[in-house]
């Protein structure tokens, strides 16, 4: 053990610091394509204040800082690319307090989304959080700080605009709040304090996030789903405006994907609902069946499955995860998501298939709709298998022409890995782009935390 | 190329019109039935073609051993009139298509039982009535090789039958038994009907499930115990191709002791489960699917039906879940018979 | 009768205790006998110990060399067989310590006497010799005579004779012999001390020693939280060491350290001599032990026969919270 | 061992890391893998040690005892396989006990590994003790060798030599002469089961005890077996018969349940407390045997059932499976697995945590003393509870 | 680099295994229900000698003197890696450390020996005397008790444990003979199915005059008389009770005796 390693094993105990191979390696590489890097140091922080005296620690010896949570990006975001510390935020697991009133929940940074899920349905039955679409290890705090969205998209937007509240380590050291409680103890509001969104999709490269208040949304007892089948995609973005004006459904979700052969050459869109009673629930399935897609069904060019009293709905289990991954019998998966207009649906699928067609991977495509059809996460999944380089690289490189393909088409890759970041950042207003560096050069001097990502050259 | 084998001159001289007439979904006269089979046999359009919710029944009310509604489905297709959107369509196409693998020949022996897509319910294939029996397939991923691919009816896709069938056959006559017990009665309908209405030849003998399970009760008729309940039997479509195994179903409840209950829609008045009703694209069908299934249900309950008795997976998958939230119990023919012998 | 002759070994300016323990006993030996005691020595300061010895030894055979004893294992052994060759003692008494156990079976060969080691009991009767030596993990002691011979060679247990303070004035006698010039085919590179570790057990009041029977490292940790509510710190038999399970500081015995503590609580050790020379100050000895026939419960005060992982938890629940 | 002789060769790289084995079914909490629970690194995770396992066989690194000791510290108690979503789910706990063996066949296996499995070879139990000294817990039980009786019952190790599991064998023991069962035991000609060697990865060992077993058994003319330990049971019952030893075998939770239905077993004088049942892994998610131990306790009077939040399927392991118990790979910490499984138990409010195992009994007391629960909560095997109902007490 | 290692087989008579008692003849121990296995020291000795075949090549022989069972740790030897074995055939629990010596001798002088490896010491008896003897026997330097060792150009530097944990360093020229102490390495585990794959390695077994040894080579110097148990535990006071009684016993005395 080398003194840093000492003086870690002093902050957080002996148990929970290792510089050994075995940690190193498994904390050097993430679940995606990008090409792993060795941190020096793993550390799994329970307090803040370890965290704290971690980041100091590491601001006076410059070593870079890595905050991670689930470690689901798939992007790379959480690898150690300048070596350095990872910090493993899983062991601050704590759900602080949730005000049903106010509804909002106060967890610490490394409750994971399944967790909160569960605590919620026994203790807050009539609550429920934005769950995003990944394996339930996800982290709530990581997912805010990528600007991630999950399954309340459609009516309430991103996951980041439900933060009511933050805790903070800068990378300077200091516990910093943001919201009502950098008041009194009170997590319900960020308004109407001047704007201090320094932390939400900066991916932990301006200060590690310790505590997130998250709004909590009524949770309907009954859900229900409903599947409605279309040859031409083209249509896609105009039912999904329709559907979202009937304000009836939950999340949207349009999708296509060339397995299993079944669904190949349609697109799918999921319509989610729920109520607290079946008449409410018979209500909106009638707004939406009837009102709008009655007359795509009656000429044909759509069939619809399920949203009916009579039809088991096939609800995704939850939370979902990407078992069509193991198609390859590789064990690797990943996307590009980005924050798309609703309209480039079409686009988005056709050239998305063309990448797919290209690197001989089967096409994953899934746009989910972000608020009243105000944008759409588009994402384009290739699966790989790890342990063939050629499947690695070609995966990596469809994801490379994803990124530029989201671009071309006037849309933002979202939580982009390097790459993308690169891509975006060339194409960034050059003032927004020095007024970032600004930033961040101000809340990270030394430039230790996450370093290699956003970084402003 | 196979084609249907339709004796027009019968049906043209047929005076009862059955298939029309008798259909549960339209209102019919003799003549009107006469004119319409005229025009579908000769080609045309007709309102038939459109209003034709696929249950398959005209096949049995046939009295010549005709088949009005191969005829019908051969038409819709011909003249591009389907019952269903066309993304379902092509998505029901698809469903078909083997894409997990070669098909893999197991070694099997009779009693040989054939799951068709439904290697996932081989659970039930077990205890003294089966012990004997293999299966196949038993993993989901070979299921396309052995579907028999009648479902297609449904869809105004008779082609897609005709073309696929053969090999499905050829599929399972690699197990090379000389008789194959059908799980489903769309397979028994497929082998027994439709092959040899379409001239396809199907080189094993196929066995009604049902046939195999009464001969079967009767040879542990010491191990039943009478079950003493009122249950009520789910006709799926594909029975209305093979009518003349329908008895099984009663001499079945005689001999594991249930009481097939009173009821209006029973034999060829049956309700089908609607489920192809449902996804159906013309106007108020979704309507008359809910509307069927609520008559359905209501003649089950109003005769006191404990236990609601399916053989069809589909019909189960559709309606079970509101049979039992009707407080009766949704139940496997199969699985009515183990508790039996116990 | 001829003489009894006893190698006195020494360290960094110190006769080694075994070497006291072995002059004693060829005094006690000799005087029952009536036979006269012969040390020998191999210094490079004959005036630092020549005349100590003298105190137990008739006489003192010095022997002068500018080397360190130590670092002359070869040709000291070509001494020693020159001596014995020469004055035909018929017993010839080391320590059995690691000098000794490199030493002394070559020096037998060498001069075709018959050896017994690590004996823990040495007796004469009218000129014929018994030892006693303890085997199977001290559960068994073995008597052992010799074949009629000139010389018996013996290596006596470090800590079982007792030492009686020499009243006599032996002569001493310095003499020449060709130890200088080392064996080219075994050279002495130098000696390394001990490691230091953080803790020096040799100050602590309290030791919690543990051996083999704490089976495994994840359970050192018990042991860590009875040594903290007694205040004390932790020690252990070789074994741990040899696991890796704790620093080779931490360790008591023959190759470790020698312990003087108030306490003395010996969890899961057997108590090999290796191990026991090492606590022999202590004034209060305890231990735990599954095998109520282990060695060790014949040094301690108190033991308790049982399971240490059982047993130690409740102990230190039962430190912390005394009994009203 | 390189990576293409191992048996899992082509399906290891599968796994993808995505953290359901990290969970119960309810995802409430992220420790129900009692590794990662006690070490909270990605690497004591299951997919952690799979992807350690593929680079240690790919030569992306070197043997370590760490890496050892990370490889052994999976207690085998198939929480990940339970929920792992992917199709290869059922061989997790198979690709790391062969793992563990491609090790044991390279000798490099941590220290404690080594020392359970030679003082298995050489005294047929973990301990080292003696094999003449495996009878002495029956001393003054009045149980019989066995010589022909209706069941052996095979205690196994923990039972014959831990001194608190030795009250449970005795306890066992009584109510079963209760019960008037035709029953024997084979004392110091017992051997170990070897489940945990198995699992150690010791193929070559544990099918040798495996045939000396076998053997034993049809040589005494055995064909039914009850079993105390679940571990023992699972060897039995699913390990023996490819070995050609098919023998009719039952837990003895599953024997007490028939005896208590039909009335052969008095437990009207009941058993007054509020118990919460903690579900061994080798009874639980190894074969599926949830019920009969809760209808045990259920059948007896006075004795309230609660459940902790995670059980059955989604029980936490006490973290003393694969051999655990003894090479302790999980102990020393607030966050060992048995001390977790204590705090949960006692959440409860349950002022007795009953299990079926000799291990997960031993395991979950050691835990309640170093969590300083002694006064609040009782760790007891279900025979000791059914031997109170039944008035089988005994020294 | 060939490398000879003299191993022996002795009883387990562990602190977890107390049942030792005197056979009929009181010259030894009733060796019925106990379990022989390979002497501890001689395994390190084991493992170093293979370690410094894999690095230099060469071989690795097990030699050892003692009847037909000891085969079992021989074949032990051999499944860990050494590439022969060889027994002579004695009851070496009759024999004294010098008759076993010279017959050793006499076999590895028979063999190709860069270097020879003995066990420190034996667990059952302990003399500690076996390999420096066969050293001076066979002529070559030695060194007892080492705990480190660097072999190289025909030279092995060692390092001698002494007491106190202080160490003498030495450089001796090959062939040398070495006694291993316990803690040099971790010996490796030895798998069943090793042992299993050891029976088809090369085990030889040599009779006294096959090494051209006369039967009064083995007459011992050093006679036994007899055994006896060793008187156990008479010094403790011993607390008795479960382990809860047990402690809060011992806790009692060590207050009142003031040491805590």
């Amino acid at each position: 053990m080398d003194s840093i390693c000492q003086s870690l094993a002093e902050i957080v105990g002996e148990g929970h610091v290792s510089n050994r191979p075995e940690e190193l390696y498994i904390y050097s590489r993430d679940l995606g394509t990008a090409e792993p890097h060795l941190p020096r140091y793993v550390v799994a922080p329970r307090t803040t204040e370890e965290v704290q005296q971690v980041v100091k620690l590491a601001n006076r010896e410059k070593i870079p800082v890595v905050p991670l949570g689930g470690g689901l990006t798939l992007a790379g975001l959480v690898m150690p690319l300048r070596g350095g510390i990872v910090l493993d935020m899983k062991r601050m697991d704590s759900i602080l307090e949730v005000n049903e009133r106010a509804r909002y929940a106060l967890v610490e940074a490394g409750v994971s989304q399944g967790k909160l899920v569960a605590y919620l349905n026994t203790h807050h039955p009539t609550l429920v959080h934005s769950e995003p679409g990944a394996p339930g290890q996800a982290t709530v705090a990581g997912n805010v700080a990528i600007h991630g969205q999950g399954d309340l998209a459609q009516p309430y937007g991103f996951n980041s605009d439900m933060v009511n509240g933050l805790e903070v380590v800068l990378p300077t050291g200091e516990v910093c709040r943001i919201g009502s409680c950098s008041l009194a103890q009170q997590w319900f509001t960020q308004h109407p304090l001047p704007d201090l969104g320094l932390f939400l999709g900066w991916c932990g490269t301006t200060g590690v996030i310790t505590k997130v208040s998250l709004r909590l949304f009524p949770r309907k007892r009954i859900r229900d789903m409903g599947m409605f089948v279309l040859e031409d995609g083209d249509l896609v973005p105009d039912i999904l405006y329709r559907i979202s004006h009937t304000e009836m459904a939950g999340d949207l979700i349009a999708w296509s994907q060339e397995l299993p052969v079944t669904v190949s050459g349609l697109h799918n869109i999921s319509i989610f609902i729920s109520g607290d009673s079946e008449e409410e629930l018979e209500l909106k399935r009638k707004l939406i069946r009837v009102g709008i897609l009655g007359e795509y069904i009656h000429s044909g060019v759509g069939g619809l499955v399920g949203l009916s009293a009579n039809v088991r709905p096939r609800l995704p289990r939850r939370p979902p995860v990407s078992t069509i991954q193991d198609i390859k019998k590789g064990g690797g998966f990943e996307y590009v998501g980005a924050i798309m207009p609703v309209d480039t649906y079409p686009e988005c699928c056709r050239r998305g298939a063309e990448i797919s067609a290209r690197h001989n991977i089967a096409y994953t495509l899934l746009g989910r709709v972000i608020g009243r059809s105000h944008a759409m996460m588009f994402s384009w999944s290739y699966v790989f298998n790890r342990a063939d380089e050629d499947s690695v690289r070609e995966a990596r490189e469809a994801l490379y022409e994803s990124d530029d393909l989201a671009l071309e088409l006037g849309g933002i890759p979202w939580k982009p890995g390097v790459y993308g970041q690169q891509a975006v950042m060339e194409r960034m207003d050059p003032n927004t782009l020095s007024l970032m560096k600004k930033v961040k050069k101000l809340l990270d001097p030394n430039g230790i935390m996450n370093p290699g990502n956003w970084e402003v050259s | 190329m196979y084609e249907l084998r339709f004796d027009e001159r019968k049906c043209l001289g047929c005076q009862t019109c059955d298939c029309l007439t008798k259909c549960q979904y339209m209102d019919i006269d003799v003549e009107t039935a006469k004119t319409e089979m005229r025009k579908i046999i000769n080609g045309e359009d007709s309102f038939v073609l459109r209003q034709c919710v696929t249950c398959y029944a005209c096949e049995e009310y046939c009295k010549k051993g005709n088949h009005p509604f191969y005829l019908i489905v051969e038409r819709q297709e011909e003249l591009d009139i389907p019952p269903l959107p066309r993304p379902l369509i092509k998505q029901g196409v698809q469903m078909g298509v083997p894409w997990r693998g070669e098909l893999v020949v197991q070694d099997v022996q009779e009693p040989f039982l054939d799951m068709c897509m439904f290697p996932q319910l081989a659970g039930s294939i077990q205890g003294k009535l089966f012990d004997s029996v293999s299966i196949a397939p038993t993993d989901a991923r070979q299921r396309a090789h052995f579907f028999c691919q009648l479902m297609y009816l449904h869809y105004a896709r008779s082609s897609v039958i005709r073309e696929r069938l053969p090999q499905v056959i050829e599929n399972i006559a690699r197990h090379n038994v000389k008789e194959v017990i059908c799980f489903h009665d769309e397979c028994y309908g497929t082998f027994a009907s439709y092959a040899p209405a379409f001239g396809i030849e199907v080189p094993f003998k196929p066995v009604h499930f049902f046939e195999y399970l009464y001969n079967r009760l009767v040879d542990l008729k010491d191990d039943i115990k009478p079950l003493n309940l009122k249950v009520a039997y789910q006709r799926p479509c594909s029975s209305r191709l093979s009518s003349d195994k329908l008895h099984l179903v009663d001499d079945i409840f005689d001999l594991i002791g249930v009481e097939s209950v009173e009821r209006e829609y029973v034999g060829e008045n049956a309700l089908c489960c609607a489920g192809a009703i449902r996804m159906q694209k013309y106007e108020g069908r979704y309507e008359l699917a809910d509307d069927v299934l609520r008559r359905n249900i209501e003649d089950m309950v109003r005769a006191g039906t404990q236990f609601c008795v399916f053989n069809c997976p589909a019909c189960f998958d559709s309606i079970g879940h509101v049979v039992a939230r009707s407080g009766m119990n949704p139940i496997f023919m199969g699985d009515l018979c183990r508790l039996a012998v116990g | 009768m001829a003489e009894i002759l006893v190698v006195a070994e020494h360290r960094d300016g110190k006769p080694a205790d075994v070497s006291l323990e072995m002059l004693s006993t060829g005094r006690r030996l000799a005087d029952q006998a009536g036979c006269g005691l012969l040390a020998v020595v191999v210094t490079s300061d004959v005036s630092a110990f020549a005349p100590r010895l003298a105190r137990w030894a008739d006489s003192v055979l010095a022997v002068k060399t500018g080397k360190p004893e130590h670092s002359l294992a070869e040709p000291y052994q070509k001494a020693l067989a020159s001596v014995i060759r020469e004055r035909k003692p018929n017993l010839v008494l080391l320590g059995h310590s690691s000098f000794a156990m490199d030493l002394a079976p070559a020096l037998a060969v060498d001069v075709g006497a018959p050896l017994a080691t690590d004996c823990t009991n040495i007796a004469m009767e009218n000129g014929a010799i018994t030892v006693t030596r303890s085997i199977y993990n001290g559960k068994v002691n073995a008597l052992y005579s010799f074949a009629p011979c000139e010389t018996v060679i013996l290596t006596g247990r470090p800590g079982v004779f007792p030492v009686e303070e020499g009243r006599g004035k032996g002569i001493v006698e310095e003499i020449d012999l060709p130890v200088h010039e080392e064996a080219e085919y075994k050279r002495f590179e130098g000696c390394s001390e001990p490691e230091a570790s953080e803790v020096d057990i040799t100050k602590a009041d309290v030791l919690v020693a543990v051996g083999r029977g704490v089976k495994e490292k994840g359970n050192l940790q018990l042991a860590e939280d009875l040594a903290r509510a007694l205040g004390g710190v932790l020690a252990c038999s070789r074994p741990v060491v040899d696991y890796g399970w704790l620093p080779s500081g931490h360790q008591v015995g023959l190759s470790g350290k020698t312990v003087r503590p108030r306490l003395y609580l010996a969890l899961g050790i057997s108590g090999a001599f290796q191990h026991m020379v090492g606590l022999r100050g202590s004034k209060m000895i305890v231990a735990i032990n599954k095998d109520e026939k282990a060695p060790i419960f014949t040094d301690a005060d108190y033991g308790i026969v049982g399971d240490v992982l059982e047993i130690v938890p409740v102990l230190t629940k039962h430190i912390l919270e005394p009994r009203r | 061992m390189a990576l293409t002789e191992y048996r899992y060769s082509d399906v290891i790289h599968r796994c993808f890391r995505c953290g359901y084995c990290k969970f119960p079914t309810s995802f409430i909490e992220v420790n129900n893998c009692p590794a990662y629970a006690r070490y909270r690194l990605e690497s004591y995770s299951t997919g952690g040690r799979l992807w350690l396992i593929r680079a240690w066989l790919n030569d992306e690194l070197d043997w370590s005892e760490h890496l050892g000791e990370i490889v052994y510290s999976c207690a085998a108690c198939k929480n990940c396989a339970e929920q792992c979503p992917l199709p290869f789910s059922d061989d997790i706990v198979d690709m790391i006990v062969a793992a563990k063996g491609a090790m044991v066949e390279r000798g490099s296996v941590p220290s404690a590994v080594k020392e359970f499995l030679e003082n298995v070879d050489r005294q047929g139990n973990p301990y080292g003790t003696a094999r003449s000294k495996r009878g002495e817990w029956m001393e003054g039980t009045g149980i019989q060798e066995y010589d022909g009786q209706e069941f052996l019952y095979y205690v196994g190790c923990v039972g014959s030599y831990d001194t608190r599991a030795q009250q449970v064998a005795r306890a066992l023991g009584r109510v079963l002469q209760k019960g008037g069962v035709s029953f024997g035991v084979l004392g110091d000609r017992e051997n170990c089961d070897g489940n945990d060697v198995g699992k150690l990865g010791e193929e070559g060992l544990f099918e040798a005890l495996a045939e000396e077993n076998i053997r034993q058994f049809k040589d005494l003319g055995v064909s039914k077996i009850v079993t105390l330990s679940p571990h023992a049971f699972n060897a039995i019952k699913n390990d023996y018969p490819r070995l050609d030893g098919t023998f009719e075998v039952r837990h003895y939770s599953q024997l007490l349940r028939d005896l208590v239905r039909a009335g052969k077993l008095d437990v009207s004088s009941g058993f007054k407390a509020k118990v919460t049942y903690h579900d061994p892994c080798f009874l639980g998610r190894w074969n599926a045997e949830y019920e009969a131990p809760r209808d045990v306790l259920r059948a007896v009077p006075g004795v309230e059932l609660v459940e902790m939040e995670r059980h059955r399927a989604d029980a936490l392991c006490c973290g003393g499976g694969g051999g655990n118990f003894y090479t302790d790979f999980l102990g020393g910490s607030e966050d060992s697995p048995s001390r977790i499984r204590v705090r949960d138990a006692c959440a409860t409010g349950a002022s007795i945590v009953a299990t079926a195992c000799p291990n997960c009994l031993t395991m979950l007391e050691d835990a309640v003393k170093a969590e300083g629960l002694d006064d609040r909560l009782k760790v007891m095997d279900i025979s000791e509870i059914v031997g109170e109902a039944c008035q089988a007490r005994g020294s | 680099m060939d490398i000879v290692v003299a191993v022996k087989q002795v009883p387990d008579t562990s602190e977890v295994v107390d049942v030792v008692e005197i056979d009929g003849s009181g010259k030894d121990i009733e060796r019925g229900t106990l379990v022989s296995r390979i002497n501890e020291w001689d395994k390190y000795a084991l493992e170093e000698a293979l370690q410094w075949k894999q690095k230099l090549g060469g071989t690795v022989t097990a030699v050892t003197v003692g009847p037909g069972e000891w085969d079992d740790t021989l074949r032990r030897a051999l499944a860990m890696g050494a590439d022969r074995a060889i027994r002579v055939d004695e009851d070496a629990t009759v024999i004294d450390c010098s008759a076993a010596a010279r017959t050793l001798a006499a076999l590895i002088g028979r063999l190709p020996h860069d270097l020879v490896m003995f066990g420190a010491q034996s667990e059952d008896f302990g003399s500690a005397q076996l390999g420096p003897m066969v050293a001076e026997m066979l002529g070559i330097p030695h060194a007892a008790l080492v705990v480190r060792l660097q072999v190289e150009e025909g030279e092995a530097h060692v390092e001698r444990e002494l007491e106190g944990g202080a160490r003498d360093l030495y450089t001796l020229r090959l062939p040398a003979l070495l006694t291993i102490q316990t803690g040099i390495n971790r010996p490796r585990y030895v798998s069943f199915s090793s042992v299993r794959k050891a029976r088809e390695k090369e085990l030889s077994v040599m009779s006294l005059d096959e090494l051209g040894l006369p039967p009064q080579a083995l007459t011992p110097a050093v006679e036994l008389a007899r055994l006896e148990l060793a008187p156990a535990g008479k010094g403790a006071v011993l607390i008795s009770g479960a382990a809860e009684e047990a402690a809060a016993r011992l806790a009692t005395i060590l207050r009142e005796a003031g040491v805590i």
